[in-house]
This record gives C-alpha cells, structure tokens and sequence, in this order.
C-alpha cells in the first residue's frame, strides 16, 4: 500500500530546495533545453545539478542492456550522465552532465536509446541479461561464418556506442601553450592550496591547477572549519594570498591530464565550454615541463554492492551532499543512507539540515560509526548497525529498499519506502596521475583502498622522484591531516629542488573523530548468485559482481584479464568508481588479498580531453607548412594543377581553360621541344661545400669522382647509403679551388645536408670541411628548348654560346640586368640552362623571360612534362626508378661508379652476395606492341609460380608515359638480364587479367647521341 | 618525452627538437672488412634493457650530433657529451657505474662486439 | 571441453552459469617437452597450436613470463590485411588473413573476424603509382585488391573528407577482405585450443636463462626451476634481443615504443579500415564503437611501454585533416607497445646459431594481421627444419644484403 | 591580415609584421680567431655575442649560432661589399661564408605579450628571467625551425626560411588574435 502511494507521488520527487546552494547565483537564472523540453536553472549550475533540479534522475542508457541510468556522483567519476551536447560545428558527444557547467542556450539530448530515453527498444538486452554474461560473445555467433560480419556484428555495434557521431565541421579553435615551473601542483583542494602556499614560500615559481571553476574541493561541502575560520573564508584567504605571490600562478578550469617522462605534464584548459564563443579558442591544451609535480587530486567515493544500486535513485552519499550544498537540489525526499564507514553520515545530517526525511541510516558496520553517528542520532535519524540491502525496489527510479543484516544471505528483515538511496562504500585516492608515469601503488587495510607508495615514485630524467602526492589523493583523510601532509609534502619538494619554505606552522582544522571504515565488497556478505547477479560494479558497461566471479571461473585470473573479458572499467570512466570493488571482487573470487591481485595500468588522459585541442592550431591551412617558392604565387594565377612534392607543391602542369590535365602535359612538351619552355627548378637542393678536404669528402659522399672535377665544371653525381642504395643524385659544381656546388633532388635537399653533417661531425671530424644548405637562397629557372640560348642572347649581359659556355660548365655574369649564375645543364635533352638568381629577384627575372620569350612562345612546364622528358631520353628519376631498393649497377650507372676509388659510402654494401648477383633486374626500355602505354607498376611474368603459388616475375615497369615527341607510350622498367634481351617481347598484365605485350628496348628513346643538348 | 642537454650550445632541449640517431660508437666496417663484421656495423644493435649510449642531433637548434647516455627502461639519462668520440668519456662511465654498480663500458662494448 | 555454443549459454543461463569450466587449465611444469615456446602472446600460442595441429606436436609448453596475451596481441589496433608489395609478405600475411576467416570456427571461440575492408589512401601522386604497383603484384601473388578512385572511397567512408585542403584524397588500395579482429579474444581462442589439445600454458613463469649443451640447445631455466626440451621458440616480441642474448646470439633488431589511442564510443560510422600514409595514421571504429586510432614510433629504444605525446598529437591532428568530424570527438585513451624493428622493417622467422633454437621476431607495427600465418609457418619451420613461407625471412638476409623492403610502395608495414 | 607592399601584417595583442630584407651572411669557421670576430663587429657594428645570444640594433647584428657558426646581419643593400669583406678578411683560413638574406624572412613581433605568443608554438622557457633581452633561441615554432630573441621585454624578432614564410605568418597570427591572452608571464 505504502508503495503504491510512492509510485504516484514519483513525478514530484526531486526540486530545488528554497535555500543552499553555495555555487549558485540565484540572481541569474539561466535557460537550457533537455530532449526538447525548455527547462530553467541558475548561474553556477552543472548540467547535472540542473537537471536533477527539473526532476530529470533519468539521463540515459547503459551500454549492454540498455538499462535506465541516473546520476551516481557529482563530478569527473559520472558514470552515467552522458548527453549529446550543442548543435552543427558545436556537437559534442558523451559530454559529462556532472562537469559541464550549465550556460544560457545550452542543448543536450540523452544517449544510446531508441526511440526515446523511457521508452528504449534496447532493454530487450535486459531481458535477455541472463542470457549475455561476460564474455558471450566469445561463446557464440560463431556458426554460420559469414553471420557475424553480416547480423550480429551490426545488431552489436548499433546498441554499443554512446553519443552519435558528430556531423558538421569544428568551429571552434583550439591551441597549445608551453609553460615551464618549479612545481606544478594538480588539484585545488585545500591541499592543494596549501602545497601551493608552503611552495610559494620557499620562492619557488609554482603553478596550482584545478580541473572545476572553484576552489576547495570537498571541504566546504564538508563542513571544515579550520584556523577558525569557515573553509570557504579560508579558502578565499588562501587565493588572496596566492595571488599576491609573485612567483605562484593559480588557474581553475585547468586539468592536469597526464604525466609523463622527464616532468612532462599535459593540463586541458576549457576555455570557452562555458560560455561558447567564436573569438576564443574553445580549448588550450598547455605542455607544462615541471622539476617537480604534487598531485592533489583527492579521493573518490566507492559505490556499494548490493542487488539493484544501478536503479536510478541510487547515489554516491558524497553526491547527494554535494548537491544539496553546492546546489540547493535534493536528489529525493526520503532518503536511505547505506556505507561502512562515517562519512556517509554527512550526507545524512545534511539532508536532514536541508529539512528533508532520512528514514534510515544502514551501517554495514555492527559496531556502528563514530561521533557523526551520534549527532545523526541526536537529530533523530533512525541508525540500523550491522544492516545492509538486500535489494532495491523500483525500475525507472527508486522506489524502496529492502532491509537485510550484512553477515546474512539477503532475507529481509523489513522493506522501506524512499525515492533515494545515498551509498558510501568508503574513499578511493585518485591516483591515475601519479601511476601515469610509473609511480607505484600499496594497500592501505585501514581505509581498503590503495594509496601512492611514496617509496616507488616515478623518476625523472636525473634518476630522482620528480611526482609526489598529497592529501587526500594520499589517503590523508581528514582536513587536518591533508593539510599537514600538505604543508609537509610542499617542503619536501621545495628541498628537492634546492629551496627552503619558510617555517610556519600548518593551518589546523577540527576534526571529528571517526569510527574504523569496515571493508564491505558485498552486500549482504552472504549473497547468493541471484542478488550478486543483480549487483552493478560498471553501471556504463554493465558489470556486475557475477561477471567478474564468472571471469574468475573461467580462468581469466589476471586483473587485465578480467578487465578485458569482463569490460570492467573500459566505459568513458576508464573505472573511476568500479575498478577497486572489481578487483575486490575478483581477489575473493580467487581466495587472493587484493594487493597480490594488483591493479590495471592507469593510462592518459585522467579524463577524455577533446581530439581538437591536441591538434591545437594545426588545423586547415596551418595543419602543415606548405613551402613556396619564389614564383609560386605566378603559378598559382596561371593554371597550376599542384603536386604535393614532400611540403613543397609543385606545379605538375599548367591548365589552360578548357584544356585537360592530359593535354596541358603534352602540349608542354611539345612545345618545349619544338621552341622554348620554363620550368621552376627552385626546389632542387643546392649545398655549399667547402673547405681543404671537401674534394676528399666528396669522393666519399659519391660513388663518382668530384675532386678532379675542375673550377667552372659541373658532373652528374651519385650519392648511396651505407647500406648500398642509390639515395640521391644531381648536378655537382666546382666553384673555386676548395668550394663545390652540390645539387640535390627536390625531397633530398634537407636530408641530403643533413646526411652530409652526420658523417662530418660523426665519422670524419678531422676533416676540415664546412656545409650550408643554400637551396632557398636562389631562384633557379630551367629555360629549355632550341631557342633558349637565342632567348638568354636576347636578354643580354653574358656570353651563352657553345663556346664561352659548353655543355656541363657554369658561369656567373649578368642576364637582363640581373646577376645570375648560369648552369649548362639538361635533363631534357635538349639544348637547356639552369639559372640561379637570388630568391627575391626570382619573380622579376622569370616575368622577364616570359616576356622576351613570347616571340618564341615561351611554354612554362611542369614535373610531369618534365618527367616525360626525362624519360625520353632515358634519365632516371629517384623515386621512379628508384625505391631504396635499387642499386646504380640496375640502372646501367656502373659509369658512374668510380674504379679509382677504394672506398666510397655504400661501396662495400655493394659487393654483397646479393648485391652482385647477376641476375638482378637492370635498366632497359620497353615499347608496347600496340603503341598503348603500359600501365604503371605492371609486372611483368614468367612462367610458372613459386613455391607459395605466386606467379613467377621477371620484371616491372618503373615509369610510363605517352610520349607527344613519339606519338606512343613509353617506359622504363628493371628486367631479369634485360640489357641482353634488347627486342625480346614479354607480357605484362593489366590488374584485370588482359595482357599487354612489351618489347625490350635501349631505354634512351630520344636523340640518343645527344646532338640536341650539345649544340 | 625527452629533455637532453646538448653539450655544444648549451641548450636543454626537448625530444621534439631533436633527432635520434640510434646506438652509438659503431666502428665503420667499409671495403676489406668480411661480411660478419660489415653486418654487425651495418645491423647489429646492442638494444639494452639498461644502460644505453646513443646519437642524437640538435635538429632544430645547433644542428650539431652529440651522445648521450640513457637507461631504456627508466628513461635516466646519465649525461651527453661529444660526437667526436669512439668511447664514452670517463666522467660518463663513473655517472653511470654510481647509479647501476657492477656496470662497466667493457662488459658493454664486450658484448657488443663479441 | 564443453564446446561453446548458443546452446550452452542457454544452457548456462538456466544455473546462473555457475558451470562453465576454465578456458584454459593451469597446470604445473612437467620436467621435459618436446618443444617448449617462450612467449604466450598470439604468435607464441599460434606457433604452439599449429604444432600441434599440423604436425601432431603436443608435448608442447609455452612459457609466459605474464600473462597470455598480455603484450603487444593485447595493445594493438587489430587491423588485419595482406595487401603487401613483395612476395615473402604477401604470402605470409595472406596465408595469415585467409586463417583468420576460419579461425572461429577452427577454435569454437568466436575472435570477431570482421571482414570490413581495408582502405590505405593515395593523397600524392607518388603513392597512386606506388599502390597501383602493389594492386599489380597482389593481381599476381592471388591477393585481391583494387585501386579505387576518390569516389568510391567516399562511397565506402563517407565522414572523409576527399577533397582536402591540404592532401586531397586522389584513390586507395582497397583490400575487401581485409578488416579487423577481437585481439584479446585471438590470444584467448588459442590459449584455450592449445590448453585442451594437453600443451601447458605455464603463466607467470619467467625464463631466466637458456641452457646449451654446446651448440645444441637442451632446456630453459625458469623461475619454476629449470625445464628440458629438444626445441626452442622464441617469440617474445618487444624483448626478442633479450632472449636472443641470453641464448648468446645477437638480432639486428631494435626495441621502440609504437603508440595507439581510442576516443570514447559513439554510434557506427565508420565500416572500413582506414590507413592514411601520407599524413600517417590509420583508423578504425571498434565494435563498441570507440574510434582506433595507431600512429607512429618514437625513434629510440625504449621498454616503458609509454611513449611520447608529440607522436599522439601528429596522428591525431593528421587524422582531424582528413576526418574533421574527429576534432569534437574525445580521447578517452593513449597507451604504448614495444615493437621490434629489423634492418629491413620486415619480420625474421629463422633458425638460429644455436641448434635448436628458433626465433620468431622483428613483426614491427604488423604483427597482429600475421598472427595466424606466422603460427602457421613458424610451427612449419621448426617441425620440418624449413617451410617456404618462412625461407625469405631468415637471419643470414641481413648479410647477404637480400633485404625485404615494404616501404618502398609508398605503404608502411602497420 | 594585411598585405602593405607585399610585406605580411596582422594586429591581434600582438602585431606581427614581416619586415624588408634583412642582409644576412652565414659564416662558420674558428669563432675564437680575432680575423672573424673583427670582420663580424666591424660590418655591424655590435659586439661579438656569446653563446644563445644575439646582439642587433636595427638592421646589423650578430647571431650566435653554434660553436662554429655566426649569422651576420647588416642592410641588405651593403650584402654584395659585405661579403666581399669577409672573403678578404679570411682568406686563407678554413671558412665559410654564404649570403642568406633571399633565403630568410624576418618577422618582428610587437606587443606586451610577445612572450606568450612564441610560448604557444615554441618548446621554450620565455619567462623573463629565463629568457631576458639579446637572448637568442633557435628551436622549432609549430612545424618549422626558427630562431628568435627579444630586442626588448615588448618587441621580438623572428627568423624563418623563406618558403614557410606564409605558414609562420599563419600561426604567429592565430597565436596572437585579440581574446587569446594567456597572462601568464
């Protein structure tokens, strides 16, 4: 009858009181909207305590069976109260109801249900609980094979996930901040305040972070009174304080994420979650390098387990304090205390400050609790010792409880009517940061909870400790006692970083006396397989006491095990609440104590931080740094189809309008070849080396001789790795007697240089030779064609013919009035110069040539016109022909390999059996039958297959091209024996299975004796 | 992530500064030297659970090599000194031998080129 | 062993399931196997089960130092493909792919092979030429891949962004029959196969030293006294050079943190595999619906199994470029596993100077997908002396110079 | 942002303003030699800089680089007579020197600040008594490598290589835009 009653007044339950709430501005009411309803709260509301305010305890559904889920707790251990948050660019999934402060206009809808939050399809997972334990997955959907892919699969990821995919672009910005300090101090609970004083003190530069938008943590809430004054005044004191302290930085809505190696810290800063706005960065991710960290991180509350605490209703007892006294809500008119230790009686005289009905107080304790208990008692509350839950009434919301002793089996003693149940099975240390980095765990039996073993701290670059813990955070469990350990702590490190705090005696706090907390990992001790099947360890995940037994059953006897079998402590929680009454759990199971079972590792980030703010600024058009050269801006407003070439774009072509990529690349070479064309050669890499042994350096660097190489010559070069792989190649000149001019390819400049400082510094450091990468100095101008001398003679300034300047020499002089260094060089094959001037005249001189040039339609090109040049006239191209698995003896460069020399890089590489094996596949030219062009990277076939069924190879294309100057398709490839098999036809196949018939030709296709370029 | 001194401009710089360049005091093997002994230069690397020297470049600073000495597996680092090197300076190896006693070069590079 | 089964659950359920027995027993060392593997991770516990399986060797021990599947099977991104450039990878991953679509069946243990497709995006004009070389090789090495255009990889995953800014997506190597696997549940699937066919899983027991007679090896001592055998498998990835010394031969090898991340779970979107080498990272949705994120290695030894953040924020900020939905997303999670990294970035399964001995290492980024096949292989090698899957992957390539390079197609080896 | 003569601008708390060419000359040799240290003070009148600092007044300054390397700076005019001069001044000994002034560009950074703005790109301690005035930093700025010193506690200097200019340009702006401030030096 009772309970009929309370099952009509459900709807009335939880409202904001008429008075508390000491983060509140009841000023400023604030407006939001909740699946579509328009709700109301105030300034210094979170979501959560907003909602609970508008009677919403119903905020989602777990993840396996779709159970109705409420608040539990009040801060970054939520399990439950999970919405989608925002709109469009604004969207956040899984956002924390309990951490979100609550802002005008502010939108959010309940996850993982459909149709709606009360009415969700998904329960039928509940129904069916029994039928998926731990681990059923593995047991079924086995048979038929294709099932799984194709039904369960999809039937499993639809009810998994949380949050729905967010659909727009980000608008919001984000940064990175660099910060380097004495101490960096995590937590700003009075602990953490005080560490920061006594820090402070001793002159060192201290940074004091707190993850909420207040300071103090628990102890308001808690009702600490130290030094006499309230804890808030004290708390205010103490930020006066700080602030006047050069030396101390205090930043609240600032969460220390992670600790990692040699004192990297990684803090998250929300900057605008509270208040959206476009001209602020939404979130400051700071990478802060500490000599030293104190983390001051506090304690969390553990649930209790007993049959049914996953009915919404049911909360941290800290929770419905906080509340009550941060926020002037009420999570239920009658509410039943349960816990094992006395600080759940808190909860209890708040309430029934607040002038709300506790029925009962169910200590698990048969001795009771201490001088808490007593003034609960004075107020009248009705304490049951030795008493626990058998089980929870209710479905959407509690209803009632039923009474049973602890050291039974569960028969109940009694039902009580309530609509909330506040629960404390005792405090946990938060201790992920302090783990993050190595640092180790020990049990504390007084309190069942394990604390940081200050004797195994994670060391730093030097050897020593560089984390240390305190407060709460290290089992320090009155104000008094966090306060000294505090003070003591902050002095410590002070030392370790050579500086001494002032002597001052630790602030002081009353302290009441508390009873022993009574480990309590079941309720009641005795429960059978039906009420521990009903006991929730994970609410997100779904965990219960049974699945962790059955885990342990089944031989998942390792704590990551059972983790990973079970899911235990993988929800958005990473196992805030569940983790410490799992392993309880597994450790009875498998008759162990807890500490012999261990811990998970705790890994970053302690709670999610956005995926936005570790890409920082790195977005759009600053995700990476786009190089240009001098002439870029020219060819962006002329048609170029950019190539991405390492950070650098490139043009691969010029479009005209209407004109195909294809095309614009023929008509490039075409008129290139028949007149004149330009292309950008900026990019290639250009390295000063210079010094009385750079001739020996170079003999070593390339595979062909450069120090008889003479003033005012250029020589084709090629460079290997150690390890005897064509690397690199380009153009050398010798400036004067001891300096020489080293071009490199476009992706090789910076390597090429640094390649070269590595072995001058590591290996021959006693050979004096100087280097400087001078690639971007200079503008260089390919000017290519049969008139591009006639060109140059018409810009006038320097003799360019044949004789002042023959093919493979270099000058310095004037052309147009500009100085320029002019090298005869060509990788066309036709008659070509490449011309340097400095980068800042690189656009006026390139204006000048296209000028002058017009009576010769001047033709700029890009690297696939040049590519097809190059091909024409049988010039490698690394990259193309190289892999970093070729040799130049593949390529028919054995010219280029010196015989006088007796040593060079990759010289010895090269005469490794493999290496000289003379069936390796070498260099040659290939010609379809048909005129078609051979598809890229096609291989060609031999017969039969390998020992592990693959078709046998005897070679593969390495470039291919149409060629406009042929009028045919032409390509380069590496094929067994090839140079001994010139007209020989051997088939390709294409990726659908069609054959294209190639012969084997002289890879030069075009002017082989090089009249062209040598006029 | 890494702080390493560099001993050639002073500056303590961070992992993202630097280049690593792998183990260090390698002895060139090149023409003349058998194949066992250019596969070691070439391949064979000490990859201690321990005590470990190596290269690293000031990339994005001074750009100038340098050693240093570092525990792989807690990250101490016991000191950088010069590239220009074939052994760790003694200064280094007494650092070292306080912090991990019993350690000594020679059982290192024993190993290392046994 | 109860075989698993719908049924059974039903049958369970009506107790409670109060009756399920050990996946896997936990005996007590016999003095003498015939072949004893130091390593229970998947390759370790593969390697044990085909042994078994194929060559009717099961008087095997497999030695774990702690617990099975507790290193890298049970921290990596669990990407499972074969489309390789060069023929001794192509063959041993495909072996190893076609495996896995059996293996939940072969092992009554369901490993949710999910066969989703795997995507590797061409964004440069070097890595179109390089993917269309490796769709040419797979044509002939019977491994079923395509180069797809922008289109069609928006079709197949449509929260990318093809068309850039900055690295416009131009094609992918497509890979249907490539997806991803449970990694915990392939360790778990063989452990518990293997435990039934009579093999000891000797968890928690530490090798502490490798006993020769001569050149021959003749047992191992452990932290549960000293064990005999006639052959030895190493394959302990992550501390390969460890025991390479301990047997006294030394590995051209080189232990590096690899890092992985994954977001808080949100509802599917994403149904393929997606490996951006360009930018690099590679990226899938789990079935609980967390995005998987693997980025890339930190270029110096290190055992902490914690790498550094600058590699977190490359990968994570390369993947917002080419997914921007990902940007409001959450990390919920980062950790690090010790790869092994030979001269060539390919694996090394190979007979060792040590008679008897075998080692199976140097997998790098790409161990999980080989899972199966290098089981399959490695038990072939040390049954037989020799198996042509594992022929091009021995030791003696490093001296010869006969290197298998699989970055050369523009493709890393994740 | 805005282009005035081809030179890039932008205001946020902290303006940024590429500045014209700037004559710069890389020479690496014996930095002890007196030959180099009176060629480096005589071309630009400040005094020889110590290791990681860097002495500039206007246009002419030295840089130190590294041990073995200095970064000469003087107007970009005089670079041709500059060179000449150093080439004269050590000819003979083991040098060298290269004219970088194309292959640089030189931003000045102005606003109280100035500090933060660098601390969001740049791995470096800029607090004030870590990082005073003349101090010189070459280290990384996002993506790139830079080089940067304070001329003044409101007024820096920054070095990039010329093809990142825009990129730099980029993300010194968004680290500088008006509601960023950190306030934390």
């Amino acid at each position: 009858m009772e309970l009929e009653n309370l099952q009509r007044e459900d709807v009335l339950m939880s409202t904001r009181l008429a008075a508390g709430g000491r983060l509140l501005n009841r000023g400023k009411s604030v407006r939001f909207e909740f699946n579509g309803k328009h709700l109301r709260g105030f300034d210094g509301d979170t979501l959560a305590s907003a909602l609970l305010a508008n009677d919403q305890m119903l905020m989602g559904r777990s993840f396996k069976y779709h159970r109705p889920r409420g608040l539990v707790a009040s801060g970054a251990e939520e399990p439950n109260g999970l919405v989608n948050l925002g709109k469009g660019g604004r969207f956040e999934p899984n956002a924390r109801v309990t951490t979100t402060e609550l802002f005008d206009g502010l939108t959010a809808t309940s996850q993982n249900h459909w149709p709606s939050l009360d009415f969700d399809v998904g329960v039928v997972n509940n129904y069916a609980a029994r039928f998926l334990p731990a681990g059923f997955y593995y047991k079924t959907f086995i048979q038929p094979r294709a099932a799984w892919k194709h039904v369960f699969e999809p039937f499993i990821r639809q009810s998994a996930g949380l949050g729905k995919a967010p659909k727009d672009r980000d608008v919001d910005t984000y940064e990175h901040f660099y910060a380097f300090v004495d101490v960096l101090i995590v937590g700003g609970g009075i602990a953490g305040l005080q560490a920061a004083k006594t820090a402070g003190a001793s002159g060192a530069k201290v940074l004091l972070i707190e993850q909420t938008g207040h300071w103090g943590g628990r102890a308001p809430v808690d009702g600490a009174v130290i030094d006499g004054k309230s804890a808030d005044d004290w708390i205010n004191n103490t930020l006066d304080l700080l602030d006047k302290m050069e030396n101390v930085q205090v930043r609240s809505r600032l969460m220390g994420a992670g600790i990692y190696d040699h004192g990297y810290a990684l803090a998250h800063e929300r900057l605008t979650d509270h208040a959206p706005s476009d001209d602020m960065p939404r979130h400051r991710l700071w990478r802060i390098r500490a000599k030293q960290i104190i983390t001051a991180t506090g304690a969390i509350e553990r649930p209790l387990s007993f049959a049914g605490n996953d009915i919404p209703g049911v909360m941290l007892a800290s929770a419905v304090r906080d509340y009550v006294v941060n926020y002037g809500v009420s999570a239920g008119d009658r509410t039943v205390v349960v816990t094992n230790n006395d600080d759940a009686y808190r909860t209890a005289i708040a309430l029934k400050g607040a002038g709300l009905d506790v029925p009962l107080i169910l200590d698990a304790r048969a001795s009771g609790g201490g001088a808490l208990a007593e003034e609960a008692a004075a107020l009248g509350i009705r304490i049951a010792n030795g008493k626990a839950i058998a089980s929870v009434k209710g479905g959407k919301r509690v209803t009632g409880v039923q009474v049973c002793a602890q050291a039974g089996e569960g028969a109940v003693l009694e039902e009580i009517a309530c609509d909330a149940i506040a629960m404390s099975g005792g405090w946990s240390p938060v201790v992920h940061l302090w783990s993050h980095c190595g640092g180790k765990l020990i049990w504390d039996d007084a309190h069942a909870h394990f604390r940081p073993d200050a004797d195994r701290a994670p060391t730093g670059a030097d050897g020593e400790p560089f984390v240390s813990v305190t407060g709460g955070a290290d089992g320090a469990m009155s104000f008094s006692g966090a306060l000294a350990n505090a003070d003591e702590t902050a002095r410590h490190v002070s030392k370790r970083i050579g500086r001494k705090a002032k002597k001052a005696t630790p602030p002081n706090a009353d302290d009441v006396e508390m009873a022993p907390l009574a480990p309590v990992w079941k309720m009641p001790q005795g429960a059978g397989i039906k009420l521990r099947s009903k006991m929730w360890l994970d609410y997100q995940n779904d965990v219960k006491v049974s699945d962790v037994q059955l885990a342990a059953q089944e031989g998942f006897e390792s704590v990551e095990h059972t983790k990973r079998y079970t899911t235990l402590g993988m929800a958005t929680d990473q196992g805030k609440l569940s983790n410490i009454n799992g392993l309880a759990v597994l450790a009875d199971s498998l008759n162990e104590e807890i500490p012999q079972v261990g811990t998970t590792t705790f890994r970053p980030p302690y709670t999610p931080i956005s995926m936005g703010s570790i890409a920082g600024e790195a977005t759009g058009e600053r995700f990476q740094p786009l190089r240009r050269t001098p002439l870029h801006d020219w060819h962006a407003g002329n048609g170029a189809y950019w190539e991405p070439v390492g950070h650098w774009r490139r043009p691969y072509c010029f479009q005209r309008s209407g004109e195909s990529v294809e095309d614009a690349v023929q008509r490039e070479v075409k008129a290139t070849r028949d007149s004149l064309g330009l292309l950008d050669a900026s990019t290639l890499g250009k390295i000063i080396v210079k010094g009385p042994d750079a001739g020996k350096f170079l003999d070593m660097l390339y595979t062909n001789m450069m120090s008889t190489l003479k003033p005012g010559r250029c020589r084709y070069g090629l460079m290997c790795s150690e390890n005897g792989f064509l690397m690199d190649d380009g153009v050398v000149a010798r400036i004067d007697e001891d300096t020489w001019l080293c071009h490199t390819t476009t992706g090789g400049a910076d390597h090429i240089h640094a390649h070269m400082e590595e072995w001058l510094q590591t290996e021959w450091w006693d050979w004096q030779v100087f280097t400087a990468n001078v690639t971007e100095q200079y503008a260089q101008i390919a000017v290519v064609g049969p008139n591009a001398r006639n060109l140059l003679e018409k810009l006038g300034g320097m003799d360019v013919s044949a004789d002042a300047l023959p093919f493979m020499a270099w000058a310095d002089g004037q052309i147009g009035g500009f100085d320029v260094r002019a090298y005869r060089i060509s990788f066309s094959g036709e008659l070509s110069y490449e011309i340097a001037v400095p980068a800042s005249q690189g656009r006026a001189f390139w204006d000048a040539l296209l000028e002058a040039g017009a009576e010769w339609q001047v033709t700029p090109y890009g690297t696939e016109a040049l590519h097809i040049m190059r091909a024409e006239k049988g010039f490698i191209m690394i990259g193309d022909e190289t892999d970093g698995t070729v040799i130049p003896q593949d390529l028919g460069l054995d010219w280029a390999l010196s015989k006088k020399k007796n040593d060079y890089l990759g010289k010895r590489a090269q005469q490794r059996s493999h290496m000289a094996d003379p069936d390796r596949w070498k260099l040659v030219g290939l010609e379809t039958l048909d005129g078609s062009v051979l598809p890229d990277g096609a291989y060609a076939t031999a017969d039969g297959t390998n020992a592990n069924g693959q078709r046998n190879t005897q070679g593969r294309v390495t470039s291919t091209y149409h060629s406009p100057t042929l009028g045919r398709g032409i390509a380069m490839g590496l094929v067994l024996n090839g140079p001994d098999r010139i007209g020989e036809v051997i088939d390709f196949p294409k990726t659908d299975g069609s054959i294209v018939k190639a012969k084997i030709v002289n890879p030069v296709f075009y002017d082989p004796e090089g009249e062209k370029q040598n006029v | 992530m890494l702080i390493l001194h560099c001993p050639y401009c002073g500056v303590d710089a961070e992992e993202t500064e630097l280049h690593a360049g792998g183990q260090a005091h390698l002895t060139r093997e090149t023409v003349g030297s058998d194949d066992e002994a250019f596969e070691d230069y070439l391949f064979m690397r000490e990859n201690p659970k321990g005590v470990h020297f190596e290269r690293w470049r000031h990339a994005s600073g001074c750009g100038k090599w340098f050693h240093a000495a570092r525990c792989t597996t807690t990250l101490e680092v016991f000191g950088t000194y010069s590239a220009q090197t074939t052994a760790p300076p003694r200064e280094i190896c007494d650092a070292i031998s306080g912090k991990r006693p019993g350690w000594s070069w020679k059982t290192f590079s024993a190993r290392m080129f046994s | 062993m109860k075989r698993y089964s719908a049924f059974a659950i039903a049958r369970e359920a009506a107790r409670y399931h109060t009756g399920w027995e050990r996946a896997w027993r936990a005996p007590e060392p016999q003095k003498k196997y015939d072949v004893i593997i130091i390593g229970a991770g998947g390759h370790g516990l593969a390697t044990a089960y085909h042994l078994g399986k194929n060559h009717g060797i099961k008087n095997v021990a497999i030695i774990e130092k702690g617990w099975l599947g507790g290193g890298n099977t049970g921290r990596n991104t669990t990407i499972i493909r074969s489309n390789y450039l060069q023929d001794p990878s192509a063959a041993i991953y495909e072996k190893s792919r076609s495996l896995y679509e059996t293996m939940s069946q072969d092992l009554n243990y369901n490993v949710m092979f999910s066969p989703r497709g795997v995507m590797m995006l061409a964004q440069t004009q070097h890595e179109i030429r390089g993917y269309q070389r490796t769709a040419h090789a797979n044509a002939l090495q019977g491994v079923q891949t395509e180069f797809i255009g922008p289109q069609k990889v928006k079709e197949l995953c449509p929260i990318i962004s093809i068309d850039g800014p900055r690295y416009p997506v131009l094609g992918a190597l497509w890979q249907a029959r490539g997806g991803t696997a449970r990694h915990d549940a392939v360790a778990w699937g063989y452990a518990r196969a293997c435990s039934d066919m009579g093999m000891d899983i000797l968890q928690r027991t530490e090798v502490t030293a490798i006993r020769r007679d001569g050149g021959k090896v003749v047992g191992v001592t452990t932290t549960k006294g000293d064990i005999d055998c006639d052959k030895l498998g190493i394959v302990v990835a992550g501390h390969s050079g460890h025991l390479a010394d301990m047997a006294g031969f030394r590995l051209p090898i080189e232990s590096v943190p690899l890092q992985a991340l994954v977001s808080e779970p949100i509802k599917p979107c994403m149904d393929v595999v997606i490996m951006a080498n360009t930018v690099h990272g590679y990226m899938s949705q789990s079935d609980k619906g967390e995005m998987v994120i693997g980025g890339g290695t930190d270029g110096h030894n290190n055992y902490t199994q914690r790498g550094s953040f600058h590699h977190v924020e490359e990968t994570v900020r390369a993947l917002i470029e080419t997914f921007p939905m990902l940007s409001r997303l959450k990390m919920l999670r980062q950790w690090g596993g010790i790869v092994d990294v030979t001269g060539d970035r390919s694996p090394i399964l190979s007979k060792t100077p040590v008679d008897g001995i075998f080692i199976n290492c140097g997998w790098g980024t790409g161990g999980f997908k080989a899972i199966p096949g290098s089981g399959w292989a490695m038990a072939d090698l040390m049954a037989n002396g020799r198996s042509p899957l594992t022929d091009a992957f021995g030791l003696e390539r490093f001296r010869e110079g006969r290197f298998i390079d699989e970055s050369v197609a523009a493709g890393v080896a994740h | 942002m805005s282009e005035v003569q081809g030179l890039l601008r932008s205001d946020g708390f902290v303006a940024v303003r590429q500045l014209p060419l700037r004559g710069m000359i890389t020479v690496k040799g014996d930095l002890s030699a007196t030959a180099l240290k009176n060629v480096a003070t005589g071309l630009s009148g400040v005094d020889f800089p110590g290791p990681r600092e860097c002495n500039c007044v206007g246009d002419n300054g030295i840089a130190w680089m590294a041990p073995d390397e200095i970064l000469l700076m003087v107007t970009h005019a005089t670079i041709p007579d500059a060179m000449a001069k150093v080439a004269a001044t050590l000819q003979g000994q083991h040098y060298l020197a290269a004219d970088v002034s194309d292959a640089r560009t030189i931003f000045e950074l102005e606003g109280a600040g100035v500090r933060e703005v660098i601390a969001k790109l740049a791995p470096v301690d800029l607090a004030p008594d870590v990082f005073p005035p003349s101090a010189f930093r070459r280290t990384r700025l996002g993506q790139v490598p830079a080089a940067f010193w304070l001329k003044d506690n409101q007024t820096a200097e920054l070095i990039c290589f010329r093809s990142v200019t825009q990129y730099v340009f980029d993300i010194l702006t968004h680290a500088a835009r008006a509601n960023t401030q950190v306030s934390y030096f």
